[in-house]
């Protein structure tokens, strides 16, 4: 392997008391891509901060073409050439898309002492990036407006657009289509090919198998592997993650039982989702299903009109819809949780009206659900007190589905609900969507992972610009390909 | 039939929660009245940008003539210049101004009222004491001069020591709040001046909470009603009565003879009157 | 974990593990100040001053009491000085007429309904709180002194005498003006921490968007902390009342501010979803300490607003120590 | 989409496209106030009075745009009426001793000292805005009394007549007071909208994480915003001077408020990141002109407050309809 562009040896990162990463050493060469990956919480976002300069290793240190470097902040670090595509989306929604883009780097005029940006730069540059990732918007519109997936591919073409020799992506198809992953993948073997050195991190193995070159599994903050390509396959790369064999996802069971949920039958949007099934919902970006899903939770723009359980309701807020039994897991986790309160706070908050004792809490009751629902749904660290801004990527989602769980709903509404999630957990959640549907409920699931949908679902319908297009039936056979014809993928 | 078309003039107050102003506006509009003249009203609260745009607004209106209560003997020396400019006469009442182009000014003088109090209370005293002085906003020249009249006075009596001094706003919450930590810091107070009725209301009570009645005198200033009451109660040594409503009638007056064209001294003084127990069955309001 | 530990209020176990330092800024710097200046001037711990300083700090401490409600719920209330001016002139103007109960009746029902006010507009109409309630400061003040002419409310003969004595009565030999606060702040802190209604208070403030797809109904939990606010406004304007012994039409000015920098002193975040009750009232002694040291010490009152501003600043700095480990930035 | 098309900017582009309403509330809510005054009172449009009223938003405009720094920033500034007060008074001070020129730079300096002091607690210390202004607030205050023991600074004689015909004179038969915010507007509006500061700042308050991930130099931003506000209150300060013939110590109290208000009515949010410089200044008309209105029809001083209160509530409610559909609940 050729010297490494950048490297870290032996670093180490303490979250209070958590140990983040323990004695790490990691490195990747110039025209190399290298994949991360591990378990939620495992450590690959804190291990690609300290390479991003966002923060600095309690021991160990970091190379830079085998010169030590100790980035104060991530603008040292890009000053070295290393750009990175963060995990949570890092966007300033008020500002236009190509100034999003260009921020930290606008393309200036000089007239003398005085620089001002050159706004056809700008914008030319912004659509040229964007026209690698195939998509097209207006650069002057703002961010604000886009959807989040379409933000994804802003924040994507952000880190393009600098030229760059370590450019890292912490999970950038998380909330991507097949064929932006696509697009992605032809852009980064292109920059590959010029030399750059990628990081790479992904949940989704498959992928990890199909592009890196070597591959690191981090397991609690320790190197649990370094594999080179072709020795590894993505079940490989499960058992090093989790320690084990990791389950394959379940298999949904029959469908078919009393409709619980029905939408009017106004033509084109009208489907039924009855007791026992999972019903999916599949569509390309800006199709309209995150919408949808959050006009039946009753916090659309309009009332909804829905017949829940054979009755008639009217849903004009998500409170109807949670009294009529209905949950919903966001698209963003920022919208399902509340990051600077604790765990049980979070857990107990759409609960809280079956917790009132003539007017006070019931702390007691309270805290036997919250002991019990976290156990279920294996949230870990077991510490109800702990703030939610401080969980795993994984553990939050589980978090926003005990919420739901705890109160025993009917109908559950997921909004991509294991994006960015690691194998084990996601493999957690589709068993815990089966448990909800044995149990007599039924859960409507936008994944923008198609092969999800097909192992899962019962029936899925096919969304374009908010209108159900097809119904696939799992009886007739569902898979991916016909999937992505049908939403016109 | 010569008020045909009625004259109007400019009211610019200082402030206009104070009941000091608000007794002056009354004698201003009830002199008008009778002169068959209308009044439009300003007031600055105490903000000296907001006095000069307040007079522009008024020459803008179309007033003949302006009385001012200035708050500042500087700082407002724009609305005076504005006026001249217009060739509207300008009357400062209460405060004053150093503006060439003041037309009159109907003054109080006040560090004779601060010697004044400053001698009754050493009178009383005996010559003889520790005295807190609850002054004023700090910054605003009358309560400057008041406080000054006052301290040059006590400073002629050996026996007389000032040992608290402080400024603050006209409420009687601040006088209630500031005579408690007084009497903490100095339990043997003989005296507190204060610039205000309300001051001294405030002062008091906490005065009267510490079982200190009779033993520290509460002075004030204006004589307002409720001060008066409490004068009588003995509650309050003494104030001072200025008459504000009087003191807005004669600025009127003064005004319509220089608008008459008759000649007029540039300062005309009001008389303030010392009220005690004394004195002060005569001034209370009759019920 | 065992099962036991699950009983204990995480809260209550969170402040036990963090009690040395962190989370108690506000009470370390009132104790460093209150020994600072007893070290200054043997007058600060005599009885009679202990009780002044209670007494002068009730009133703001039922004000910031109100505030906490409406910062932890994310908002913010410019209002409350004009509402207790307003409430005090109200409360005095109706018992006059009508007696002790009605006066102070309508009083707290003035602030209240102020609150309701400004809540409407904020939460319903989603304007931003702070041009809303520095709307109604304004308005409020100009409606306290059309109803009252400008002049202080005590009649021909002065407020009730009950009333008045009210104002400076002890029971226990403790000041009611103290009891009001200190009963509010344990019924008060009840409601934010024991019942549900408190905990969507917090969850509306600390993620609006989030809560509102829990099914909180976010705008009239945000409405009903300024309805608090407004009425807690009220009980403080009644008390000044009782203190001043009159409805005081300027009664309240700066209040606003005050009460905001005791409810961040105490370590609420105006962004919302942070606050406690109790460490809002530690924050109102900080400033009222603060004045009280300074007068005992006679300090020149130009310099008093220098130590003020001094103070104000480090105590929020030292503040800031608490949380520095858990922001990133 | 032309090429043409991309040269215009595109901040321009939504303006236009959207010109009919949203966005323009602020505008069209002054053009509301002025004709309905000029129909209740013909001398509102008379060229004395529309000077006047120039004149009189001229300082306050200053203010104001540095106030859009800040807020746009992300922050907040209560202490610009004490740091006008200081700049005014310093202004003075050192005018009496070592002319004009020395005196209008050691105001501004000042003013920028203390923003600069603003800006370094709460940028790099992470002090809340609020409370780190209010303490400065206070603060200042208190030294701009100790520097001139509370007495207005005006020397034996007054400031230099040059100065003080300044604060009246003409250029071209306009003000010099209104020249001031005219041609700063000009270089300011370039300075936020033009140059990759500017953008920072915006970035930085609409996403300060974003900003400080993408290499911008977040807290140097900040900090930036606070100096900018100072320095400009310094500005005005020092116009002030000249209006008011004399540095005055107790000048410029409520100014932060009224600011405030004004960037709010012309649209910026207090969540940062958005604002506009001429809006702003559009907010300050708005607040003056109501002001000169209601003296023009001799309304009563209780009713203006009424009066103002309402109509800040109105506009702010009014400036709501624009980002209603923004806002989801
Ligand atoms: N700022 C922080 N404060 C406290 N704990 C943190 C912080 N950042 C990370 N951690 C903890 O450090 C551990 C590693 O987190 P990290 O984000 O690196 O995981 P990850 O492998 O990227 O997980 P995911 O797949 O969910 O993104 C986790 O236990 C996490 O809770
Ligand atoms: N989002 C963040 N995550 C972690 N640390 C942060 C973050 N934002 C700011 N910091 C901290 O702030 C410090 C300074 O940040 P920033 O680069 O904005 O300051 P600066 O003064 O502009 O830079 P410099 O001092 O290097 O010139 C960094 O060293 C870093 O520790
Ligand atoms: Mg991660
Ligand atoms: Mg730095």
């Amino acid at each position: 392997m050729a010297r490494p562009a950048v490297n870290a040896e032996g670093v180490s990162k303490r979250f209070g008391a958590t140990v983040a990463l323990d004695g790490v050493d990691f490195a990747v060469a110039c025209g190399e891509i290298h994949a991360v990956v591990g378990e939620n919480g495992a450590g690959k976002t804190t291990l690609i901060r300290i390479l991003g300069g966002v923060h600095r290793p309690d021991r160990g240190v970091v190379r830079v073409d085998g010169v030590e470097r100790h980035f104060v902040s991530p603008r040292d670090a890009i000053a070295a050439g290393i750009v990175t595509i963060p995990q949570e989306l890092r966007l300033v929604p008020a500002l236009s898309i190509a100034e999003n883009i260009a921020l930290g780097d606008l393309p200036v005029r000089r007239f003398g002492p005085l620089a001002l940006i050159d706004r056809t730069r700008m914008y030319e540059q912004a659509r040229e990036v964007l026209a690698e990732l195939d998509f097209a918007p207006d650069p002057r519109a703002a961010v604000a407006s886009l959807g989040f997936a379409e933000r994804q591919l802003v924040a994507i073409a952000k880190a393009l657009r600098r030229r760059c020799r370590v450019f890292i992506l912490d999970e950038p198809t998380a909330a991507l289509e097949q064929r932006e992953i696509t697009r992605l993948f032809s852009v980064l073997a292109r920059m590959q090919r010029q030399g750059t050195a990628i990081i790479y991190i992904s949940h989704r193995l498959d992928e990890v198998a199909a592009i890196g070159d070597r591959c690191t599994v981090l397991r609690d903050g320790r190197v649990a592997a370094l594999a080179t390509r072709g020795a590894f396959t993505a079940d490989d790369l499960a058992a090093a993650m989790t320690g084990g064999a990791a389950k394959q996802a379940v298999t949904a069971s029959l469908a078919g039982g009393d409709p619980l949920l029905d939408t009017r039958p106004d033509g084109t949007t009208h489907f039924r989702l009855r007791a026992h099934e999972v019903v999916g919902l599949a569509g390309l970006l800006g199709s309209g299903t995150d919408r949808m899903m959050r006009g039946l939770f009753g916090a659309g723009n309009e009332a909804a009109r829905v017949e829940v359980a054979g009755e008639q309701r009217r849903l004009a807020s998500p409170r109807d819809a949670i009294a009529a039994g209905i949950g919903m897991v966001p698209g963003e986790r920022s919208l399902g949780l509340i990051m600077n309160q604790s765990v049980r706070d979070n857990i107990l908050l759409p609960n809280l009206d079956t917790l009132s004792r003539m007017g006070y809490l019931d702390r007691d009751a309270g805290d036997r659900i919250v002991a019990e629902v976290m156990e279920l749904v294996d949230i870990r660290p077991r510490q109800p007190s702990l703030k939610v801004g401080a969980l795993s990527g994984g553990n939050q989602q589980k978090v926003i589905l005990a919420k739901w769980l705890a109160r025993r709903v009917a109908v559950l509404l997921l909004d991509d609900p294991t994006q960015g999630i690691d194998v084990a957990a996601k493999a957690q959640i589709h068993a815990l969507i089966g448990d909800v549907v044995a149990r007599g409920g039924g859960a409507l699931i936008y994944s923008s992972d198609l092969g999800e949908l097909a192992r899962l679902c019962d029936r899925v319908l096919a969304v374009r610009q908010g209108r159900v297009m097809a119904s696939l039936d799992r009886r007739a056979g569902i898979d991916e390909s016909k999937l992505r014809n049908a939403i016109g993928g | 039939a010569t008020a045909q078309q009625n004259v109007t003039i400019g009211v610019s107050l200082a402030q206009d929660d104070n009941p000091f102003y608000i007794a002056m506006l009354r004698g201003i509009r009830g002199r008008a009245q009778e002169l068959g003249w209308d009044v439009a009203t300003v007031s600055a609260n105490e903000d000296k940008l907001k006095q000069i745009n307040g007079v522009q607004d008024l020459i803008a209106r179309g007033v003949k003539g302006i009385l001012i209560s200035p708050i500042d003997a500087v700082g407002v020396n724009a609305a005076y210049d504005a006026a001249a400019a217009a060739k509207i006469p300008i009357v400062s009442v209460a405060r004053g101004s150093t503006s060439p182009n003041q037309t009159i000014h109907v003054a109080m003088d006040e560090k004779q009222i601060g010697r004044d109090i400053a001698e009754w209370t050493a009178r009383r005293l005996g010559g003889k004491g520790k005295v807190a002085l609850l002054m004023g906003p700090s910054g605003a020249p009358t309560f400057r001069n008041l406080g000054d009249g006052y301290s040059e006075v006590m400073a002629k009596y050996p026996g007389i020591e000032i040992v608290f001094r402080s400024d603050g706003p006209l409420t009687r919450e601040r006088g209630v709040k500031q005579a408690e930590d007084v009497l903490v810091a100095h339990p043997d107070l003989t005296a507190i001046y204060t610039a205000n009725d309300d001051v001294a209301l405030g002062a008091m009570q906490a005065v009267n909470a510490a079982n200190r009645k009779g033993k520290t005198l509460v002075t004030g200033m204006n004589g307002v009603p409720p001060a008066l009451r409490a004068v009588k109660e003995e509650n309050l040594a003494m104030t001072v009565e200025l008459n504000p409503g009087e003191w807005g009638r004669l600025g009127v007056d003064v005004l319509a003879a220089f608008l008459k064209g008759d000649k007029v001294e540039p300062r005309v003084f009001i008389k303030h009157v010392i009220i005690d127990g004394a004195n002060v069955d005569a001034k209370l309001p009759k019920t | 974990m065992t099962k036991l530990s699950l009983r204990f209020d995480p809260r209550m176990k969170r402040t036990l593990n963090t009690w040395n330092l962190a989370g108690q800024m506000p009470l370390l710097s009132l104790i460093l100040l209150c020994a600072a200046t007893a070290v200054l001037t043997n007058r600060f711990l005599s009885p009679f001053n202990l009780t002044n300083i209670l007494v002068q700090s009730s009133i703001m401490a039922v004000i910031a009491m109100g505030m906490t409600f409406v910062i932890v719920g994310g908002g913010f209330d410019l209002s409350v000085g004009s509402t207790a001016a307003l409430s005090g002139c109200v409360a005095g103007m109706v018992m006059l007429e009508a007696g002790i109960a009605a006066g102070v009746a309508a009083g707290i029902l003035a602030g209240a309904a102020v609150g309701l006010a400004n809540g409407v507009v904020i939460a319903f109409l989603n304007v931003n709180p702070f041009i809303t309630t520095l709307g109604t400061m304004v308005l409020v003040r100009g409606v306290v002194f059309l109803i009252t002419g400008g002049a202080p409310v005590s009649g021909e003969s002065g407020l009730p005498s009950e009333f008045v004595a009210f104002g400076s009565g002890r029971f226990l030999g403790i000041h009611y003006l103290v009891w009001i606060p200190a009963v509010l702040l344990a019924v008060l802190s009840f409601v934010m921490h024991a019942t549900p209604y408190g905990r969507r208070i917090y969850a509306t403030g600390g993620g609006r968007e989030a809560a509102y797809l829990s099914g909180v109904a976010v705008r009239r939990v945000i409405a009903s902390t300024y309805v608090w606010c407004g009425g807690l406004a009220g009980v403080a304007g009644v008390m000044l009342a009782a203190r001043l012994q009159s409805g005081q039409p300027t009664a309240g000015e700066f209040y606003e501010l005050t009460a905001i920098a005791a409810v961040v002193l105490g370590g609420a975040s105006l962004q919302g979803g942070e606050g406690t009750l109790y460490k809002s009232v530690i924050g109102v002694f900080i400033m009222i300490v603060l004045g009280n040291a300074l007068n005992l010490l006679n300090v020149d009152s130009y310099w008093q607003r220098v130590a003020v501003g001094a103070v104000i600043i480090a105590a929020a700095a030292a503040e800031r120590l608490r949380s520095h480990r858990a922001s990133s930035q």
